[in-house]
């Protein structure tokens, strides 16, 4: 009975929505965006789990000493005082002059930027240290990688106009067509794991993750 | 092999992310200046599609990324805030990733206070909601449901800009500023596809090739690529700011880069001739 | 109308005022409007298109009326606009199933320019959109060919598929890694255990600790997220027991690392340059880390094998790895190593839509360039 | 120069340059940094989670408003479907989160399936239905002719029913060829990438906070 209800809802939820991106009529599209809007505010209920689950885990941790646990500590001041601190600013939280947009700006941002900044670097190491051109594929890799990069900043252009007329026309044709046959690929694989999902035919463990920076 | 080469191979990596780190604070510090910035046809296609929007409409303008890319998004965002905004546009700014929000404010109070724009007159920042393409797909039938109220707790049947907005049929344009998922692609799969909104983008450089087909296909017209289509936009909107400063260390880096493969293939030449793919 | 210093009493005789001339003067130069229900919408909406004379009038007043009743002003509108939606999300717009009739009036008044009175249009919800034919057809046809070989596959038919090089590598990986008495390296990616990439990465695991329980060879896996962990942890018992060597299973095996990306980059990285295992295997969903493990397998010698669906890490991993398996053919190892029916009947199912998008595009641009643009404008969703 | 007074600004600097200690080696003073970032992040998303989507979608129009009678009644069902969600903390609850999730798995894929549809495979089949030759445009006619047949090729190399051998390996190989082009694209855009992310940080150290040059 318990395995049954939620592959129900699945199936139920699923087949409704496909067939609702069909049906203008008012009798199909009013519940189908009914179940939409549930289903923001359930998403948004996730969020909320995943962070309550770091909390538990942290908490754990923390409280059986296990390896690093101090850094444990600051992990949890640090989700704690947010967290106090942008509730008790109410709906004002995000104004600019509020304590928690001070915490966005202070620890937020500045280290979240700085963390992907840090592949500048690791890039540049492997480029040297890892980039074998050792097949004729790989030699293509390498002359289009040199094309973009260089035409791509003011200094190709100052080099010799060809240079970015080669790197947009090499994007606008080769590339496109590859990125394209790598969409259609794609697309064919989302459709046939999308509807196996709704069918109840694919085996799955969890929940839906949230969105993420390639 | 001469020794010079296979001594190469020993290099420690830090001696590469120190020259990293000279190549882009020199250039910052000093401000040289080594090539002018030309815009490409693409910037011209985003730049052509704001200036058709007739003053006084209003425009969609969805800020979907966080501080981890504002290098890249930010100078386009507010470029485009000011581009609109300097043709009388109005705005309805919104952001569908988490760390969105206080990015949107910044730019469009930063724009909104050179030219004379008032919050919830001239522009509105509705702030952040769960769901990614389910936000998409809902501002598609209702838009004042899907966001009852703005990023301050403010109603929208109270703010002017609001009134008369249904769904995505008030917009002559859609302006997506993206980084990853949700963003550009799904703006175009859930609404351009659907809607027919026409459809501008200025994504960072990681994505934009994945965007080139959407271009061919007329699905977006215009489309920005890292800070390298910001600089080229902030030209033809003529504020030269944050990107086009950049511009000059990107050059250098490049080029490093460039030389690192060339260098790191000849250290290593003769070893893995044995190991072919 | 325009605030004017004379009171509103004033200002509606003059409006009357027009409203009879457009009447009276019907044989004037007229221009035909086009009223219909706004097809694929939810009702309550009528769509008007015109094409103004040159040069068009300041503005236009748009009148309407139900049929019979008499004409009444609705909006203005700019003069150079040549299409309408009349529709209104509140009650007080046009209702389903009643008639309605428009005219425009120019302003400033001309009655040469006025419209013609429109044919009647009665506003209605449709039950199917018909914009998204194609669509549906697309998606139909898929899913017929879907479940027929899925079905297929079920009944225990088995199709013969290209063999694909990045297995065979995984097998050569690890024989080598026997024969130098080092270990292997499998990083299940960096999502957690609903990302379909990872899915595919377990199947995959499964099949190698299959070969490093037989050749008795050190495998570790460090994972990422404490639900790829368990997974993983219960994959790899399981494989050594189908082999019959659990004895050989040790817990530590399958490790749980940590969530944050960078941090389990150094941690893995910390790895490699303490066990230095001979084949690195990268399976599953990548972002930006995979250029560092790449770099650093590169670094101490060891055999790399990398596949991921993430399009946008494949230029890291190709110029770094020995070997690859780009974006589908990552999922197409994952379901010949199942040798399950669901995974085997899509894998068909696809090579098959495939090859009918493949002749289709063909025939398309060959119509197309002898001036037939059939093909085209039916994908072109109106 | 005139190097920043404001706290913020301090706090921020310190704590960026303690990330980039991780170039040097991993250490203390970066593993307090990542915690301490993890942290504040999922503090943050808790807060503007709760007020952006929680609150004015399921809070204010189910209790707030004075007992709106007409649709917003349903909101009962999402409001008990997130309440399954924390089943997962009770050691026997955890069955009733799965409905929660098996709404999600529901509705996500069928929103994917029209979207991937109609996005990704109808527009852009469409999009590649162009002519070989245009008569006069030579150039657009070899674009075309390489626009499709780079597409084609890609779709063979990805087709896995026959061998690589032979006419369909040869084109295998041309579609490998045309995959390694757009690769070689991605890694250009990529290395612009990222390090105009290091110039964006290196920009806030010079003018934000030592204030070195005024932009």
């Amino acid at each position: 009975m318990k395995r049954q209800i939620p592959t129900l809802i699945t199936l139920v939820a699923g087949l409704f929505c496909l067939i609702g991106f069909f049906v203008p009529h008012p009798a199909i599209r009013t519940l189908y965006d009914d179940i939409q809007q549930w289903v923001i505010v359930i998403v948004g209920a996730t969020y909320v789990l995943g962070v309550a689950n770091l909390l538990r885990i942290n908490l754990g941790q923390m409280s059986a000493r296990a390896r690093d646990w101090p850094f444990k500590v600051v992990l949890l001041v640090g989700l704690i005082g947010t967290t106090a601190i942008g509730f008790s600013e109410g709906t004002h939280y995000l104004d600019p002059t509020s304590r928690f947009t001070w915490i966005y700006n202070t620890f937020y941002s500045s280290m979240s930027s700085t963390m992907f900044s840090l592949l500048a670097f690791f890039i540049a190491s492997a480029a040297f240290r890892a980039f074998r051109i050792r097949s004729f594929e790989a030699l293509l890799l390498a002359i289009a990688a040199f094309i973009l990069m260089i035409g791509r900043v003011p200094i190709g252009n100052a080099i010799h106009p060809a240079i970015p007329a080669a790197a947009d026309w090499l994007m606008e044709v080769p590339q496109n067509a590859a990125k394209r046959g790598i969409l259609i690929g794609a697309a064919l694989g989302v459709v046939a794991t999308g509807i196996r999902l709704i069918l109840g035919m694919e085996r799955t463990y969890g929940g839906r993750g949230a969105g993420g920076t390639s | 092999m001469s020794p010079g080469l296979s001594s190469l191979k020993q290099l420690d990596r830090r001696w590469i992310f120190l020259a990293v780190a000279l190549l882009v604070v020199i250039p910052l510090a000093v401000g040289i200046h080594i090539a002018p910035v030309a815009p490409s046809p693409r910037t011209r296609g985003f730049y052509d599609a704001i200036e058709k929007v007739p003053s006084g409409s209003t425009v969609l303008l969805a800020g979907d990324y966080d501080p981890s890319t504002v290098a890249e998004n930010y100078p386009m965002h507010l470029a485009a805030a000011r581009h609109l905004m300097s043709r009388d546009v109005k705005i309805i700014g919104l952001a569908l990733y988490p760390g969105g929000p206080p990015l949107t404010d910044q730019v469009l109070r930063l724009a909104a206070a050179e030219y004379g724009k008032k919050e919830g007159i001239d522009y509105v920042n509705l702030g952040y909601k769960a769901g990614n393409e389910l936000v998409m797909s809902q501002m598609g039938s209702s838009i004042p449901r899907t966001f009852p109220v703005d990023r301050r707790g403010v109603p929208v049947d109270q703010i002017p800009v609001m009134h008369g907005v249904q769904n995505y049929a008030n917009f002559p344009l859609l302006v997506s500023i993206s980084a990853g998922y949700p963003g550009t692609k799904e703006w175009v799969q859930q609404v351009v596809s659907r809607y027919h909104l026409p459809m501008v983008a200025g994504v960072t450089a990681v994505s934009a090739p994945e965007y080139y087909p959407y271009l061919q296909t007329g699905q977006l017209r215009g489309l920005l690529g890292g800070m390298a289509g910001g600089a080229e936009y902030e030209v033809l909107v003529k504020h030269p700011a944050l990107a086009t400063r950049g511009m000059d260390a990107q050059s250098l880096a490049h080029v490093f880069i460039a030389l690192m493969i060339l260098l790191g293939n000849l250290a290593f030449l003769g070893e893995d001739r044995s190991r072919r793919r | 109308m325009v605030g004017t210093r004379f009171p509103g009493v004033l200002a509606a005789s003059l409006l009357a005022a027009l409203v009879a001339t457009a009447v009276a003067v019907r044989a004037a130069a007229a221009f035909p409007l086009l009223a219909e229900n706004t097809p694929n919408d939810r009702g309550q909406s009528v769509s008007l298109s015109w094409t103004s004379p040159t040069p068009p009038p300041a503005r236009w007043i748009l009148l309407r009326r139900q049929s019979g009743g008499a004409f009444a002003p609705i909006d203005t509108l700019e003069g150079t606009v040549h299409s309408f939606t009349d529709e209104s999300e509140d009650k007080k717009g046009v209702q389903d199933g009643v008639a309605y009739q428009y005219q425009l009036l120019a302003d400033p008044p001309n009655p040469a320019l006025n419209s013609d009175v429109s044919s009647a249009a009665t506003p209605g919800p449709e039950w199917v959109d018909t914009a998204k034919m194609n669509v549906l057809v697309v998606l139909l046809l898929f899913f017929a060919v879907l479940f027929y070989y899925i079905n297929q596959a079920h009944r225990g038919v088995r199709w013969k598929f290209r063999t694909i090089p990045g297995l065979i590598a995984i097998e050569e990986a690890i024989g080598r890694a026997t024969e130098m008495g080092k270990g292997v390296l499998y990083i299940p990616g960096v999502q957690d255990i609903d990302d379909i990439q990872t899915i595919a990465s377990m199947i995959i695991l499964a099949n190698v600790a299959r070969m490093t329980a037989k050749y008795e060879t050190r495998l570790s896996v460090p994972t990422n997220a404490p639900a790829v962990y368990t997974v993983a942890d219960e994959v790899v018992k399981s494989s050594y027991q189908d082999v019959g060597r659990a004895d050989a299973y040790q817990t530590d095996m399958v490790r749980y690392v940590t969530t944050e990306q960078f941090a389990y980059v150094a941690a893995v990285n910390g790895m490699m340059l303490r066990e230095r295992p001979a084949a690195n295997l990268l399976l599953g969903a990548f972002f930006a880390e995979s250029l560092l493990l790449a770099e650093t397998g590169h670094s101490i010698g060891a055999i790399q094998i990398a596949g991921t669906a993430n399009v946008h890490q494949m230029p890291f991993l190709v110029v770094a790895c020995d070997y690859t398996l780009i974006g589908e053919e990552y999922f197409a190892a994952s379901a010949l190593l199942s040798n399950e029916a669901l995974l085997l009947g899509s894998l068909k199912a696809a090579d098959v839509v495939k090859l009918i998008m493949i002749v289709l595009i063909l025939c398309g641009c060959l119509l197309m360039s002898f001036g037939h643009p059939l093909v085209a404008e039916w994908f072109a969703t109106q | 120069m005139h190097v920043s007074a404001s706290p913020g600004v301090w706090i921020a600097a310190l704590l960026t340059l303690g990330i980039f200690s991780f170039l040097y080696k991993d250490n203390p003073v970066y593993k307090f940094c990542e915690h301490l970032f993890v942290g504040v992040s999922a503090g943050y998303w808790v807060v503007l989670t709760y007020y952006s989507s929680i609150k004015p979608n399921l809070i204010d129009p189910l209790f707030g408003v004075p007992f709106a009678m007409d649709r917003h009644l349903l909101l009962v069902i999402p409001l008990v479907l997130s309440l399954f969600l924390f089943s997962r903390f009770f050691p026997r609850g955890d069955w009733l989160s799965r409905w929660s999730i098996a709404i999600i798995l529901g509705v996500y894929p069928a929103l994917r399936i029209t979207g991937f549809a109609q996005g990704d495979l109808v527009q852009q089949i469409g999009g590649s239905i162009l002519p070989f030759w245009v008569p006069g445009h030579p150039m657009t006619s070899l674009n075309n002719v390489l626009l499709v047949g780079g597409l084609l090729a890609t779709l063979v190399f990805f087709f896995f029913s026959t061998e690589h051998k032979g006419a369909v390996g040869g084109i295998a190989r041309v579609g490998v060829f045309f995959l390694m082009v757009s690769f070689g694209a991605s890694y250009g855009y990529t290395v612009m990438a990222r390090v105009s992310l290091l110039i964006g940080r290196v920009m806030f150290l010079l003018d934000t906070w030592l204030g070195v040059v005024r932009f």
